[in-house]
This record gives C-alpha cells, sequence and structure tokens, in this order.
C-alpha cells in the first residue's frame, strides 16, 4: 500500500511542477550552433573537386560543372548543383571533405513538404538557404592542403 | 420536482418530465465534455506538459472538436461483423448508463426519481452494460475484440459483486434503498456521513466501483498496450463516440452515488457551513471523487488478469462480508439493543 | 465435449508495444499461450551488404541507424574495430570524450527502456518523466555533435568535434541532478504493488540456459553470471574507474529491472569520475592516413552496449572496403529466448517479458 | 601524370585542380552516372543513361567516341597504381622477415587447444592453425567440415576448453569458398577461440551447432537466408530476414539486387 500511495505523491508534485514542453510551431526552436540541418550551398567558393558526391554515403549529390567563363583563369565553375533531400541523411560528411567549405550545414531542419518533388533542393534554392548558416564547419576531412584556404 | 410526480400524469406533466430528461441529458452532456478534458488537462499537468490548449480558448473547445470530429468520420462496419449486434452494442451499453442517472437525489428537494428500491435499480441496470461490452467485442469480428470483450466480462460480473454487499452496510445503517433517504440520514457533522463508520465498505466500494468502469488500474478491457483497444478497436466515428460517453457517465453515476451513499450528499461538513447551498456540496465531493479516478489513472500501472479476479474473489468480498458482519453486530449491540 | 480451438493471434508488426515492427504469431487457448513464432525481418535494410562498397568513413552513419536508442556504442565498436586492425593510437582526450559519450548514451537508453516498459505495464507517466530527463542528454549530443539521434560522431582515430566551451560543466551539473532524479523514479514505480505484482518471477530463467543462449547485458547478469564486458575484457579506459556491476539473483523480469536502473546509476559514477579525470586539452583526432585502409585480415571487436554485448567483425582484403563486415547485435541474440519464455504464459506477460528483454529491432533486423 | 591527360584530344585540358584528380577511380564515374538516374527530373529529361560524363569533365553529353579511349586512359592509370602497390608490397615483406616473429603469448594455448582436438577427435581434423595477431592474438583454428560437430562438442564440454559461450556466428563467402566463422569464449578461463569452417560454394553445408549452443540458432538461420549455407542437423531451417519465398541469397558476392537502381 505504501508504493502506491507514494507514488500518488509524487504525481501529485509534478502537478504543480514547472512544465517542460516547448510550444514548437509558435515559438521557432532554437538549435545550437552545431546543428547538421539542410545545406547551404556557395557556388562561386566551388571548385568542382567532386569530393562530396564521392563521400556522400547514400550517393545523393549530383552535381556537373564547366569550364571558366572567362578565359585567363583555370579551373572550373560549378554548373548544376542538386541534393536529393529523400536520400539525404544529412550525416554532414559531405561538409566535412570539402576542401573550400563552399556546402556548409544550417540550423534550420523543416523539410516537410507535400510533393517529392520539393524535395529535389537545386543549386538556387540551396544558395538562398542562408539563415542561421554554421559557423564551426570543422571539415577534418579535406585534403589538409586546402583546409586553411578559403576559410 | 417531487409535487409533479404525486399528481396525476396529464400532458403538461410528461412534457415537463420529458424536459427536465433533456436537461439532465444536457448536463450529462456538458460534463462529460469537460471531464474528458479537464481529464486531459490534469493528466497533463501530472506528466509535466500542458494538456489540450491548442483549440478555443485554453482549448476549452477540445472535446467539442473531437466529438464532431468523431461525428463526421466516417462509420465503417467490419464486413464479416455480425451487423446488427455491431450496431445494437454501443446504444445498449449507453442507455443504462442515462437510465441510472434518474435514481441520483442532488439536493433535499432536487432529484428526479424518487423509488424507495433506488440502490437495486442503479445496480440492476448498470450490470446490462456489461452485456452490450461482451456484444461489441463478440460482434466486430477482432481477435483482439473477442479477448477485449471475454475480460471485460469477466472482469465486471466478478467486481459487481463485491460492489453491492459493500453498500449492504450503509442500507442496514439507514434501514432503506431510498437513496434520497439515505443521504438524508447522513449527519451534519462530517464524521457522521457514512464513509467513517462504513470505512470498510468505503474503500471496497471505491476498489469495485474503479474496476466497475473499467479505469485504471483495472482497465483490462482496453489494455492499450496489450489488447490495442479491446472491445472497441472496430468501432469509427459515432459509434465508437457512444463507448466513451458510457464510459463517462458511469463515471458521473458512480462519483454522484458514492457522494450519496458515503460523503453525506449534500450535507456541509459542519452545521455553521450551512449557509452555503447544499448543491455546491455535492459537487464538491462530486468532483473531488472525479480527480481521484483522474489521479489514479496517471499513476497506476495495469493489474494482471488473474490477479484481478483472485483480488476480486479473495480479498475484496470477505472483506464487504465481514463489514456486513461487523454493522450487523454494531446496530444489534448499540442500536436495537 | 465442448469443442475449443486454438486461436492464432497476429502481435504486430504494427503492434504499439513491440518496441518497433516485430511480429509475433501466438497460437493462444483462451488467453495462455501455446506456442511462439517470432517473425522478423520488416526492418531489414541490409546494412552489411551496403557495407560491402562503402569506405569505413561512409559506413559510420549506417551504424547510428541500427540500434537507434544507443547509436554512440554503435559508432565505437566500427571504429574500435578499424583502429584495432590498423593499430592505430587514439589521443587521450579523444579516448575520454569518447566513453562520457557513451555512458551518456547508456543513460539515455536504459532511461528509454525504462518510460516504455512502464508504458507497457500500463503506468502512463513514467514515460513522460523518462524522456524530460532523456531530452537533456539528446540536448548534449546536439550541442556536441550536432544531431539528436544519429549522431555520426567518432571517425576512426578519434571524435570530429571537441567539447564546445562550457559543455562539460553542464554534464558536470547533470550527474548528481540525474541521481536525484532515479531515487524520484523509485519512488513513484519500484515500490509500487501492483507494478510488482506484475514483474515479480515473470520469465524466468537460470544461468545454464541464459549462457546456452548466448544472452548479454542485463538478461545475461540477471541470472547471477558476473559478466560486463566493461569489467571482463576492458576496452577503451574503463580499467581506470571503478564501478560495481549490478548482478541479480532469481533471472526473472524484476530482477532485469533493478539491474538496469543501478546501472544507470554506476553509468553516472563513472561519468563522475571520467569527467574528473579528462585532460583539459588535447588533440581530439589521432594521426590517420587519409584514406583507412586496414591491413589484410581480419578482427572480431565486441564491446558492452545497453542491451549486451555488440560485436563488429570486420574481414578485410587490404582495400578501403571491408571485404565482410558482420555486426553480432545484441538484441538479435537476447531475442532467441523468446519462444522458450512464452509458452505457458498469458498475453499479458508476452508484453511484460518483451519489454524486459529490451530490444530494439532496429538492431534485431540490421 | 599531366602529359599522359594532353595527349587525349578531344578533351579540353581541364587541368584538375591538383591531387583529387589522380585518384579520380572508376567508380566517381559510376557513382556520377548512377545518381543521375536516380535524379527525377533528369531521369525523365534523358531516357538512357547519359555517357559516362569523366568526373571533371565539361560538357555532359561526350560523344561516345571518346569512350575507349577513355578506358584506355583508366586502365594504364590503374596499371600504374597496381604496379607502384605491389613494389611498396615487396619492399615491406622484405623488411618483415630479417627480424624473427616474436611467438605471441598465445602460442601454448593454441598449441594445446589442436593436440587436444587432434587426440580426442581425429588426427586430420585440424587443417590449420594459427595466431591471429591482428585480434590480440586471438587463436584460429581451421576445421574439417565432416569433424566440426564433434569438435564443437569437445570445445563445449572439455574441462580444459570449457567454450560454455557461443559469441558470434559469421557466414563470409570468399568467392573461391564459403566459409562459417564460430566465435567462442569461455566466461570462466575469459580464453576466447575462432573456429573456421569451410565449405565449397556449389552446396555449401556446415554441420549446425544448435544441439551444442542453443545460441547458434538464428544465427545460423541469417547465414542460411543471406548466404545460402545449409546447417544439416538445424531444428527449423527457415529463412529469417528475407520473405519466404525471396529466391537467392544477397549477401553473396555473385548476387545481382532485384532492382539495378539500388
Amino acid at each position: 500500500m505504501k508504493g502506491l500511495l507514494k507514488g500518488l505523491g509524487v504525481t501529485f508534485k509534478s502537478m504543480t511542477a514547472k512544465k517542460v514542453t516547448t510550444s514548437y510551431p509558435d515559438v521557432p526552436f532554437v538549435m545550437p550552433d552545431r546543428f547538421r540541418g539542410i545545406q547551404h550551398f556557395e557556388p562561386d567558393k566551388c571548385i568542382v573537386c567532386n569530393q562530396c558526391a564521392r563521400v556522400c554515403p547514400t550517393e545523393c549529390i549530383t552535381l556537373t560543372g564547366k569550364a571558366n567563363p572567362d578565359p585567363e583563369k583555370k579551373g572550373k565553375v560549378i554548373d548544376t548543383y542538386d541534393i536529393n533531400f529523400e536520400i539525404c541523411i544529412l550525416c554532414d560528411l559531405c561538409t566535412e571533405v570539402c576542401p573550400t567549405e563552399a556546402i556548409v550545414m544550417t540550423n534550420n531542419f523543416e523539410l516537410a513538404s507535400y510533393s517529392r518533388d520539393e524535395l529535389f533542393k537545386d543549386r538556387e534554392w540551396l544558395d538562398n538557404n542562408n539563415r542561421n548558416v554554421r559557423q564551426d564547419n570543422n571539415n577534418i576531412g579535406a585534403p589538409a592542403a586546402a583546409k586553411g584556404g578559403a576559410k | 420536482m417531487g409535487t409533479w410526480l404525486d399528481e396525476t400524469l396529464t400532458w403538461g406533466n410528461a412534457l415537463i418530465f420529458f424536459l427536465w430528461g433533456v436537461i439532465l441529458l444536457a448536463i450529462v452532456l456538458g460534463f462529460v465534455t469537460y471531464a474528458i478534458y479537464f481529464e486531459r488537462k490534469v493528466i497533463g499537468w501530472m506528466q509535466l506538459r500542458i494538456g489540450p490548449n491548442r483549440v478555443g480558448p485554453l482549448g476549452l473547445l477540445q472535446t467539442v472538436a473531437d466529438i464532431l470530429k468523431l461525428l463526421i468520420k466516417e462509420d465503417t462496419i467490419p464486413r464479416k461483423a455480425d451487423r446488427m449486434l455491431f450496431i445494437l452494442a454501443p446504444a445498449l451499453a449507453y442507455v443504462p448508463a442515462f437510465a441510472v442517472l434518474a435514481v441520483i437525489p442532488y439536493t433535499q428537494d432536487l432529484y428526479f426519481a424518487d423509488i424507495n428500491v433506488g440502490l437495486l435499480y442503479y445496480v440492476a441496470l448498470s450490470g446490462i452494460s456489461t452485456i452490450a461490452i461482451v456484444i461489441g467485442g463478440w460482434s466486430s469480428n477482432n481477435k483482439y475484440a473477442l479477448l477485449g470483450g471475454m475480460r471485460s466480462a469477466a472482469q465486471m460480473i466478478s467486481y459487481e459483486v463485491p460492489l453491492v454487499i459493500s453498500v449492504v452496510g450503509v442500507v442496514m445503517m439507514t434501514g432503506s434503498l431510498n437513496l434520497r433517504i439515505i443521504g438524508e440520514q447522513q449527519g451534519n457533522w462530517f464524521w457522521e456521513w457514512n464513509f467513517l463508520p462504513q470505512i470498510i465498505g468505503f474503500v471496497v466500494f471505491i476498489i469495485a466501483a474503479v474496476s466497475e468502469l473499467n479505469r485504471t488500474p483495472f482497465d483490462l478491457p482496453e489494455a492499450e498496450s496489450e489488447l490495442v483497444a479491446g472491445y472497441h478497436v472496430e468501432y469509427s466515428g459515432f459509434r465508437f463516440a457512444f463507448f466513451m460517453l458510457t464510459e463517462y457517465v458511469y463515471v458521473y453515476a458512480i462519483a454522484a452515488l458514492t457522494t450519496v451513499l458515503f460523503l453525506g450528499g449534500w450535507h456541509a461538513p459542519a452545521p455553521f457551513l450551512d449557509f452555503v447551498p447544499g448543491i455546491i456540496w455535492f459537487l464538491l465531493k462530486f468532483s473531488c471523487i472525479v480527480f481521484f479516478l483522474f489521479w489514479l489513472r496517471a499513476t497506476m500501472p495495469r493489474i494482471r488478469v488473474d490477479q484481478l479476479m483472485g483480488f476480486g474473489w479473495k480479498v475484496l468480498l470477505p472483506l464487504a462480508i465481514l463489514n456486513v458482519f461487523i454493522t450487523a453486530l454494531y446496530l444489534e449491540l448499540f442500536i436495537k439493543g | 465435449m465442448i469443442r475449443t480451438e486454438e486461436l492464432l493471434l497476429n502481435v504486430g508488426p504494427q503492434h504499439p508495444s513491440t518496441h518497433g515492427v516485430f511480429r509475433i504469431i501466438v497460437k493462444l487457448d483462451g488467453e495462455v499461450i501455446t506456442e511462439a513464432i517470432p517473425v522478423m525481418g520488416y526492418l531489414h535494410r541490409g546494412t552489411e551488404k551496403l557495407a560491402e562498397d562503402l569506405n569505413f568513413t561512409q559506413i559510420i552513419p549506417y551504424t547510428d541507424r541500427m540500434d537507434y536508442v544507443s547509436a554512440m556504442t554503435n559508432n565505437y565498436v566500427l571504429c574500435h574495430a578499424v583502429e584495432t586492425m590498423m593499430g592505430l593510437e587514439i589521443p587521450e582526450r579523444a579516448e575520454f570524450m569518447r566513453l562520457i559519450v557513451m555512458e551518456l548514451q547508456r543513460v539515455a537508453s536504459h532511461l528509454v527502456w525504462w518510460g516504455t516498459y512502464l508504458l507497457d505495464i500500463g503506468a502512463m507517466s513514467p514515460f513522460l518523466y523518462a524522456f524530460r530527463d532523456r531530452e537533456m542528454i539528446i540536448d548534449f549530443f546536439n550541442e556536441l555533435c550536432g544531431a539528436r539521434l544519429t549522431y555520426n560522431y567518432m571517425r576512426v582515430g578519434g571524435v570530429k568535434w571537441d567539447a564546445p566551451e562550457g559543455w562539460l560543466d553542464k554534464v558536470r551539473d547533470f550527474v548528481p541532478y540525474m541521481e536525484k532524479k532515479l531515487d524520484e523514479y523509485n519512488n513513484l514505480v519500484s515500490g509500487n504493488e501492483i507494478f510488482l505484482a506484475r514483474i515479480k518471477g515473470i520469465g524466468q530463467y537460470d544461468a545454464q540456459t541464459a549462457i546456452d543462449y548466448g544472452l548479454s547485458g542485463a538478461n545475461l547478469r540477471c541470472t547471477g553470471v558476473d559478466w560486463d564486458l566493461r569489467r571482463a575484457e576492458p576496452y577503451s579506459l574503463y580499467n581506470r574507474f571503478e564501478f560495481d556491476v549490478p548482478l541479480g539473483k532469481t533471472g526473472d523480469c524484476y530482477d532485469r529491472y533493478l539491474i538496469r536502473l543501478e546501472e544507470t546509476r554506476q553509468s553516472l559514477r563513472i561519468l563522475k569520475q571520467a569527467l574528473e579525470q579528462i585532460p583539459s586539452s588535447g588533440e581530439v583526432m589521432g594521426k590517420v592516413p587519409r584514406v583507412i585502409r586496414p591491413p589484410a585480415g581480419e578482427v572480431y571487436v565486441r564491446i558492452e552496449s545497453p542491451r549486451g554485448e555488440i560485436g563488429c567483425h570486420i574481414i578485410s582484403k587490404g582495400k578501403a572496403e571491408p571485404y565482410r563486415l558482420k555486426f553480432r547485435r545484441p538484441s538479435f541474440v537476447n531475442l532467441q529466448i523468446l519462444p522458450k519464455l512464452l509458452v505457458g504464459e498469458t498475453m499479458t506477460n508476452l508484453i511484460t517479458i518483451l519489454g524486459g528483454i529490451d530490444i530494439v529491432v532496429g538492431e534485431v533486423d540490421a | 601524370m599531366s602529359e599522359e591527360r594532353d595527349k587525349t584530344a578531344g578533351m579540353p585540358s581541364s587541368g584538375d585542380t591538383v591531387g583529387t584528380a589522380g585518384e579520380a577511380p572508376k567508380e566517381t564515374a559510376g557513382t556520377v552516372e548512377g545518381k543521375e538516374q536516380s535524379g527525377q527530373e533528369q531521369a525523365s529529361a534523358n531516357a538512357e543513361p547519359a555517357a559516362p560524363a569523366a568526373p571533371s569533365s565539361a560538357e555532359a553529353s561526350a560523344a561516345p567516341v571518346v569512350d575507349p579511349e577513355r578506358e584506355a586512359k583508366l586502365k594504364a592509370a590503374a596499371e600504374a597504381r597496381e604496379a607502384r602497390a605491389a613494389a611498396k608490397a615487396k619492399a615491406e615483406s622484405e623488411a618483415v622477415p630479417e627480424e624473427p616473429k616474436a611467438p605471441s603469448p598465445k602460442q601454448p594455448i593454441l598449441d594445446a587447444a589442436v593436440g587436444l582436438i587432434r587426440t580426442e577427435v581425429a588426427e586430420d581434423a585440424v587443417e590449420e592453425a594459427y595466431i591471429n595477431e591482428l585480434n590480440g592474438h586471438m587463436p584460429v583454428i581451421v576445421v574439417k567440415g565432416d569433424r566440426w560437430s564433434e569438435v564443437a562438442a569437445l570445445m563445449k564440454n572439455h574441462a580444459a576448453l570449457g567454450c560454455n559461450y557461443l559469441r558470434n556466428v559469421t557466414g563470409v563467402d570468399c568467392e573461391t569458398h564459403m566459409e562459417a566463422v564460430y566465435h567462442l569464449v569461455s566466461l570462466e578461463s575469459k580464453q576466447d577461440y575462432a573456429i573456421k569452417i569451410k565449405t565449397d560454394r556449389e552446396a555449401p553445408s556446415v554441420a549446425s551447432a544448435t544441439p551444442i549452443w542453443a545460441t547458434a540458432n538464428w544465427n545460423e538461420r541469417e547465414i542460411y537466408d543471406l548466404l545460402g549455407i545449409n546447417f544439416p542437423g538445424h531444428p527449423d531451417m527457415r529463412r529469417i530476414m528475407m520473405p519466404d519465398d525471396w529466391v537467392g541469397h544477397p549477401l553473396r558476392k555473385d548476387y545481382e539486387p532485384l532492382d539495378p537502381e539500388v
């Protein structure tokens, strides 16, 4: 009988305790800085080295580069870059290996959509998804030479 | 109410009774709506969360929205179900639940029916709901529902007996089955109410009542985690609403009955508090019991079927019978001797 | 003579208390189970087949999704296996961070188990209390590695992130808070007579059966067998801390319940010591070649996950991808005793025993 | 490396960034091409997969004529890499035999176990026995297929060995043959052994260890389901993971997935 009463006591006490729930849809949920949300892509930083496409475990990044328009500069410029968020597992390996931090994670995670086509984020969408971008990207996987480069 | 009952039955009187019936139905439906809301709020608070607060101001319209949803929802009847019984079960469950309210006296002169076998009437009618639940479980042609139905039949029958015997003590003390007289006879001091001399009967009555309502810790028939939803797993839409309605009307009935039988109905706990009208005391005691039921639901785990049976027959029943003997002894030696 | 028929009942795959997509075909005679046949594979994602053409850094996110309730220990077992093969040196601070994170994960995993176990038995509130406290641990992980459930935190040779400043202090304040909460849980439930009646003497087996069925974790220690890999085959830094391994006597659901609560307390004790001894600075990522190619050969490494012994058997041919990667998953092995325990039990006990074994179907079907 | 690339006609001197281009292994092209199929719009755009665009080449629809040339270049690069790796391995192996391998601490335990098996079961029961240094000097014994059940009984019941805990069973498809690996440990002496049994690929069958260790039951069913190794003597040999009417054993190296998209 004593155990029952002690149990009732605990629930009664917590009736007046402070509530722990957050009213998410009304109050936006603030994520810590390192949170891995949807990626943000800056086309001008990208050197089309294909590292992110190669390291992605679910192979959901498709990118095509094109020759640099102004003749004197060497290297490549990104043409199309899209991530298929149906399969992307937000594992943060792409930002880890990107030497120039062209692709970084942001803190927003709202990906719900009414049709699957909306889950194909193309370059423009990823470019202007630039709210609360993550600062500390810690891309330890990037080749040491270029790591410091375009920080 | 009493005066109209004594007159001959004219069309006017019949209309008045009908209107009173409609008013009581409105009150009970109002109670059910806000009992569900209040329960979800209280259990929410006990679980450190807020409970419904989105529909309407402070979530007050939440249950109204639920009932509306149930009304609009498609009312599916499984193809292989036994159609006639499937349709009958919810009605058969709800009618006795509502009919039972006729006999409950709220204050000295606010009551509906003044039957001298009020208590017997109550207990007899509440037995019919058990059949309805078994029919519901059997006719929906679903294994889980069948198991739920069988369990609830066993549980309700085996807890009806201690429920009735535990009340015999009160009846012996007041000498009448009429609930209004039982309510009247309890004195103005709270120790003159029935629950102190009949403390064993009171405890047994509360436990058997919780089990009669199929509420935690005895909610075997609709054990969510085992039988998915027990006997009303196949019901949807308005029929499901009827089963929920039955459950909460029984909460209303049992809480009212406990107030009248054991907690001195409309009597104030002390004579100097008499200026407060009786109906307020009745409602206060009534909501304490309802709160206790919600409180139990938030804390207690579920008891197993065989333990339930063992507890019912081997513990509650002997206690109830013992209570009857003690009351008889007490009456014989002190009152009549 | 009335003819009674056996009722064939499908418990699952979509059932409120099978802890995931798991199905048991149960033959019922009234309420008593005469035979139980588990059916699984609904959540089989072929991790081992996928791993054969992924390099090791890419496999780590897949290990998070095996036992999704304690992802850190899965990460660790894979990284530890590759490090043993390559003989890598892990920096001190990285090993401490790994240990702290794994013990926090054990506390979080036991909280999930405790909450859902009580929910299976019918009490609704403990679930909410357990998840309130687990939410704090989840927030720690969120600040540390950016995810709430699938952390992908460890790398071969160390860990990816160092603790943000102020993080270790938060964990230090969390430990006494959690110990106070554990006492509150005991008050709420452990003394509850109905609860005790529900789990005492249920699903009982002796030490020999437990060893024969290869059970591990609390399911093995509840019969008194002293086999906790953190103590029996110490890995990482476990030999630097003292903690004791709770053992049961009767081997029923009640012993398993007490052991898991006591294990949570012991994990908090380890956390306290680890938080004191962690070096204040240092590298978190060891010297690792850019492309990780373990030498040809095979290795079987096992650690103590909250559910038992999780093992990782890698056979490598010297390439960047494992030739064959096999995970010894504790839930898969612990589940084998379920059919034997269920014969003669009632439906209600089926749920109690299944909850007591504490399985995660993501791990059963990996 | 760089002049090799200029020779390839028809390819604008892409002048890739340093470092990463050298290792453009074949599968990048594969992944790029594979991914294009999965992209919804792209799939509708070009029905059959686009020509394998070289990872860093500019125009997506390179003319197919480039193909054979590119293949030649890739093969050359692959051979170069093999040559380099072989050279490195040769250099390494010369270094190793100079200092004699220190006899591992577990060698006596291995010899004792092998000796026991030879005397108790049969002379030819043990095909091979070695110490697995990588794994903390775990003794590994390769047992002949038909002797396995007696060796298993011996391992469990013999006082000196006393391996009462079967820790893990793994099935391995080694292209030439199939292997079943049993990891045993004795809870008292904490000594663990690995037992390997080889069977051929056509009708692989290993005697079941379920009568001795009950834990082998589901492990063996899983190996049967995913690799196709049959375990005679197993009480209930059925598939455990895949649906019962599944054709083929997915974990085999030569298993083509049901739909090529995966």
